[in-house]
């Protein structure tokens, strides 16, 4: 009630929480930042949305940041190491991959075994980032070789290929098939389960609103932060 | 006035060598037909509502701001440093006008993360302006500023050097001999005679700054207002709705365009 | 405060060795052909060609003395009128006129006054606001004689400029800048390929040739004793000064012209040696101009022979050789010098 | 020789306009000390045994290759552009103009899918390719240079078009009254007069499609061997390994301040 | 092929309305004041500045007529020296001599023969391989000539092309160049300030002043009837033609003259009316040629007056007012017109 709420505004300080969080978590995190606000008056939710790995460098250099909300766990990693955070990360959400094809998929993509096919384009992401890291654990678990066209340097750019039809097959995480509506359309396979992505979030040493971020980290991980997550896609970790 | 025009009219009948022509067209094609592709592809049945939010006007306006002041500042420090590249009996001066490039082979994002070693809190030189003015450069405007002079300046230093050495200086030497101190020379009688130069100079800069996203993003972070420029709004709406990154990029061009276009004959050809 | 200077310079293959020495008030003409090193010598002075040897002084200053001293073009006292003009694109011509005036500080409104008034004495009145690429040949060198003379320097560094100029505006223009030079407290150097510039304005001529000075001194002595037959063909003058009235000048040394044109005050009187005739007695006809000389000196060149000629005035004549022996010419032989009034010029001194 | 030597000492004595040189070394400062904090935080230690692995050598090879190749295109039909926009009596040329800097504003990713759009299977043109010829421009070498060239060519063409602008017209009218064609008078006097604006125009041409980053991996893909270039080895290593990234930007800039230096003063100069 | 043209052309508030007719072979001299609008004639028809009116035709191609027809300058076959000589500055003396010839298509290593023939022929040799920027002013323009001239046009368009060169030099280059023009097939325009250049070089002189064509005609009917005092000061020269043997010259149209330097083979004999003293009777002394004349006719002058005067050969005097009233001049009068053999210039034709 107000009274809860009353209390969280006094214990973040000057009223302002800054989000280092991963790009591919705009929507939802701008959504989940409008109803922090809306349930603690007073409150005010900065983003600066980037790729995890910028946004840990940015870290790293002194940036004034008070949660750390990445698209991987190796990133995150970093910034732990570096002794950057208040307390241990924990996953909030997790993200689960699927096969992308075209709307209508000319090319009849059906599993993973096609993804071997010299004559189909295929699309992943570089095995640097999670989406391919993930990618190569469930081709090795399938016991498949794929013989991809290009290893993208993050998930939306793979999902733009698939769009605009330059590429017949890709793995990309399911979140993005909802996001890209009916131009994409997504064929689940078996292997899925071993080719999910867990999403670190921790609030940060240097954080200057500590209060604010512990209670933002809170809120991602309430069950409000966690329906609007599964709205978008995310399973929960 | 009529013989202008009757000129212009006449000279028109010449010829154009096609060996020129052709190419000519064929990469102005080259660079245009992909707009034309983003034009067709753009969602314009949309585009009203989505421009007329505040985000997009606020990125904007930031945008051409920070631009204006990056190029303000690449005038100022850059026009100089050609002026010494070109001029200056410096020594290592080949090895100096290569090291000017740097920034523009540096991927932006390197860039970026350059400018945090340095300038960042814990940075070569920022540590100290921290400590003792309590400037902090990186996620503020100031930031954003910084990294798009960084960036662009190399633009700016080149073309106006290049002119600066296609320049005859025998008109600086008749300067002198009227008494005019080098700067003079140079502000009075060697700026106005490479103009084009600098022009095309600053409109390389005013434009590579205007669309700077690497090092601006790794520098001074992406802040809505204060640091989310134009190409920031764009790589963020390429993350959620793509339709929306076109008619923003769209909106940034006609923007730019327009103010080159209308700026820039106005610049070349002065009061007359 | 003389200017001392010892010219050694390389430009390319081209080498440069001249001695100039120019008292204050002094113009001096420096002669020769083309490619000799005369603009290359004006660089050196003006300070836009560093020496490599020798040194050039003015009074006590040192502006050039390699190793060690040099003093750069903005930081002497100079004007300079360059062979190819070199006006600034983008000035007007009243704007280069003044630019000189601007950078040595004077404001803006006095110096566009002082080179409105330079551009009037040229005669280019109408053209103040032109831009260069505007002006024909002869109104682009008038204006870059303006720009140099407007600033009032200690060193006129003049090359060539009267060249693109037409007979009428150069008798203008040479008289002109004839009445400024002579009230001018400066030191003058002045490349010229007409002898009548050199003779009418110069105190002094210097004969440049490969670089080298081949002869030098006043216009008369060069003109009496003319080293090689260049310098003979190129000063051939008979050189005066004196005061005219009406069509009558009297000469300061002794001695009385007609002219055909009328002029009052101070004048140079010049006439070629080859415009005087040598008769035995007084000659009838129309030559206005008729004096007893003596025969003081004969010297044979190429194809004429110059007759020294004692009387009031002194003459140099350019006859044959056939003439010579006409006339049984010998030292110390009497004779009747004829000019026509047409062949005496005299220009406003 | 030794009156040249003797002239440049001579002239360095000569005093420089302290509100010149303040301002040129700040610049060069701001341009060099980021450069120096990147070097100061590189891994030296492992540098040799990253830098002599097999994937750095192939994108370096691959980013000198096409950074080249964009520019040898560049070249061919920027210069022409350049002059039909200088000198061409072409109607509307204040537009096209401002059109020519469209790439540079546009956000390199987001050109990258206008390429897309325009050359890619489904694009306005990319599907007559390769329905008819069956050429396939997406994720080929030739594609990372389209690219590269697309991005990079905006700045060849207005530091040349500066440069003509600036040149004296009246030389192209003593060629012509020799009977000189546009063509031929454009390749023997204009074209050499205006070589350090041509060179300036190529060294930033150069250096930008040398680091270009976002068009490339959006129409070209990253594969290495084939479109893997070394801005994009850096982007990815920058993900799992920062300290690589800046051992790979060094090596970039090492290599092209290297190529530069060598280059640049031997073509300004040209056979004496 | 006769070259016709009606130039009418407006530069800012400059108005040029000439007309001009060039016969095949024919040198035609313009003289003028500065800013008369030569060089903006010589643009005009080099192609470089369009029309507003009138035409230009050779023979029957038209060059340009406005509003339909144009012809670029580099489709007319045309060689221009400029005022400024706009050499190519990366270019060799030799590259620049030969650019007009390879863009005709002339092969590389006979352009650079041929060029390096007429480097030759103007005196530079030597500087084959010199940058312009490397060039003396004199050395530039003689540059500049042989490059116009090397293509052997059939309109040459000659702005001032010698008023750089020093006095031995121009001799010689104007020489060099009569030779040139007198077998040349060609249209030529020569702009000049130069009396001597025009009477010697030019079939027909054209006066232009404020853009407007003052007077024509051959040098000799314009010194006989100058329309102005400032035509008649401007050609005042007496020119013949001749064939020298020694110092001894035979006058085509009868007549001999006395020069002092030797000559041999077809000679331009030229001397100024103010050379020519009357007498009433057969001079004694020093001038070698003299002969009978009557007067044919007098004009007053500003400060002279002109006397035709018929005779073998028949000449014009400049003498002053009072001589006039002393000999008592009046049409048909006998007298004696004396010249000294020193005031005769003979110039290879
Ligand atoms: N920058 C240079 N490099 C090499 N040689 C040069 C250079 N400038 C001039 N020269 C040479 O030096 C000599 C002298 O040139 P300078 O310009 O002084 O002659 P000048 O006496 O002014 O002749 P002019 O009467 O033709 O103007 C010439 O032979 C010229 O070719
Ligand atoms: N581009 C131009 N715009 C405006 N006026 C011009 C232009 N060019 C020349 N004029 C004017 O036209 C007139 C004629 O110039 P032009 O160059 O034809 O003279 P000129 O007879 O060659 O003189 P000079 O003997 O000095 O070379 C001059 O008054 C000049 O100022
Ligand atoms: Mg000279
Ligand atoms: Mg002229």
């Amino acid at each position: 009630g107000a009274a809860e709420s009353g209390g969280a505004a006094d214990t973040t300080g000057d009223g302002r929480v800054t989000v280092f969080a991963a790009a591919s978590l705009t929507e939802v995190f701008t959504r989940l930042g409008e109803d922090f606000e809306a349930a603690h008056p007073g409150v005010e939710v900065v983003f600066n949305f980037g790729g995890s790995s910028a946004l840990a460098q940015q870290i790293g250099q002194g940036a004034p940041a008070d949660v750390f909300a990445s698209a991987s766990p190796a990133t995150m990693a970093q910034v732990v190491d570096a002794g950057g955070t208040a307390a241990e990360p924990v996953a909030f959400a997790r993200n689960r991959l699927e096969i992308a094809v075209p709307a209508g998929n000319p090319a009849g993509i059906t599993g993973l075994a096609d993804f071997a096919d010299a004559d189909a384009k295929i699309a992943l992401c570089a095995g640097q980032v999670p989406c391919g890291a993930a990618a190569k654990r469930a081709f090795d678990a399938a016991g498949v070789t794929p013989r991809p066209d290009t290893l993208e340097q993050d998930v939306k750019a793979v999902l733009t290929k698939v769009r605009l039809g330059e590429v017949d097959a890709a793995l990309v995480y399911r979140t993005d098939v909802r996001s890209a509506g009916g131009e994409v359309e997504g064929i689940g396979f078996p292997e899925a389960d071993l080719a999910v992505n867990d999403y670190p979030i921790a609030p940060l040493a240097k954080a200057g609103n500590a209060a604010g971020a512990r209670a933002f980290v809170e809120y991602v991980r309430s069950d409000r932060g966690q329906a609007v997550l599964a709205e978008a896609g995310f399973e929960a970790p | 006035m009529t013989s202008i025009a009757h000129r212009k009219r006449r000279r028109a009948t010449g010829r154009l060598p096609v060996v020129l022509v052709l190419p000519a067209v064929l990469g102005l094609a080259f660079l245009l037909v992909p707009l034309v592709g983003l034009l067709v592809r753009a969602p314009w049945g949309t585009l009203p509502s989505r421009l007329f939010s505040a985000s997009v006007g606020e990125a904007l306006r930031l945008s051409l701001l920070c631009a204006s002041l990056a190029t303000v500042l690449c005038l100022v420090l850059g026009v100089p440093l050609a002026w010494l590249l070109a001029r200056g009996d410096v020594p290592g001066r080949g090895v100096l006008r290569a090291l000017v490039t740097v920034p523009l082979v540096l991927p932006p994002v390197v860039g970026g993360v350059a400018l945090l070693f340095v300038l960042g809190r814990r940075g070569l030189v920022g540590q100290y302006l921290d400590a003792w003015f309590g400037v902090s450069l990186p996620f503020t405007t100031a930031g954003v500023v910084l990294a798009e002079a960084f960036v662009a300046m190399p633009f700016l230093v080149i073309s106006v050097e290049g002119a600066l050495r296609a320049a005859d200086p025998r008109y600086e030497e008749a300067a002198a001999t009227l008494g005019a101190s080098r700067w003079l020379a140079f502000r009075r009688v060697t700026l106005p005679s490479i103009l084009p130069g600098v022009v095309a100079g600053t409109v390389l800069c005013w434009a590579r700054a205007l669309g700077e996203f690497g090092a601006t993003i790794t520098f001074a972070g992406n802040f809505p207002g204060e640091t989310t420029t134009m190409p920031l709004a764009v790589y963020l709406a390429l993350e959620t709705d793509p339709d929306a990154a076109i008619v923003l990029s769209v909106v940034l061009l006609l923007v730019s365009v327009g103010v080159l276009a209308a700026l820039r004959d106005r610049w070349i050809s002065g009061p007359s | 405060m003389t200017l001392h200077a010892d010219l050694r310079v390389a430009r390319g293959v081209f080498r440069l060795d001249a001695e100039l020495v120019v008292e204050p008030g002094e113009v001096v003409a420096v002669l020769g052909p083309n490619g000799a090193g005369k603009s290359t010598a004006l660089r050196a002075l003006a300070g836009l060609l560093p020496l490599t040897g020798g040194h050039i002084r003015l009074g006590d200053e040192v502006w050039d003395a390699p190793p060690d001293a040099f003093r750069p073009a903005e930081r002497r006292p100079i004007g300079v009128v360059f062979q190819d003009y070199l006006l600034f694109a983008h000035l007007s011509a009243l704007e280069n006129v003044a630019f000189g005036l601007r950078a040595r500080g004077v404001p803006r409104a006095v110096a566009r006054e002082e080179a409105a008034r330079w551009l009037d004495r040229v005669g280019l009145a109408a053209h103040a606001r032109a831009k260069p690429r505007t002006l024909s040949g002869g109104q682009a060198q008038r204006v870059a004689l303006a720009r140099a003379l407007a600033t009032e320097p200690e060193l006129l560094l003049l090359d060539e400029p009267l060249a693109a100029l037409d007979a009428a505006t150069r008798l203008h223009v040479r008289a002109e800048l004839g009445r400024h030079l002579r009230d001018y407290p400066g030191h003058t150097l002045l490349v010229t390929h007409d002898p009548l510039d050199a003779m009418v304005l110069a105190d002094r001529l210097v004969v440049l040739e490969h670089g080298e000075v081949v002869q030098q001194g006043t216009p008369t002595e060069v003109a009496r004793r003319p080293r090689t037959d260049y310098v003979a063909d190129l000063v051939g003058l008979n050189l005066y000064r004196g005061t005219a009235r009406g069509t009558s000048v009297a000469l300061d040394g002794g001695g009385e012209f007609t002219v055909a044109a009328p002029a009052t005050g101070p004048v140079h009187v010049v006439f070629p040696p080859t415009a005087v005739s040598l008769h035995p007695d007084r000659p009838t006809g129309s030559p206005r101009n008729a004096w007893r000389v003596t025969v003081a000196g004969i010297e044979q060149h190429a194809h004429t022979t110059r007759v020294r000629l004692d009387g009031v005035p002194p003459v140099l004549a350019d006859i044959t050789t056939a003439t010579v022996a006409d006339l049984r010419l010998q030292p110390g032989a009497g004779l009747w010098a004829a000019v026509k009034a047409t062949e005496v010029h005299a220009y406003p001194s």
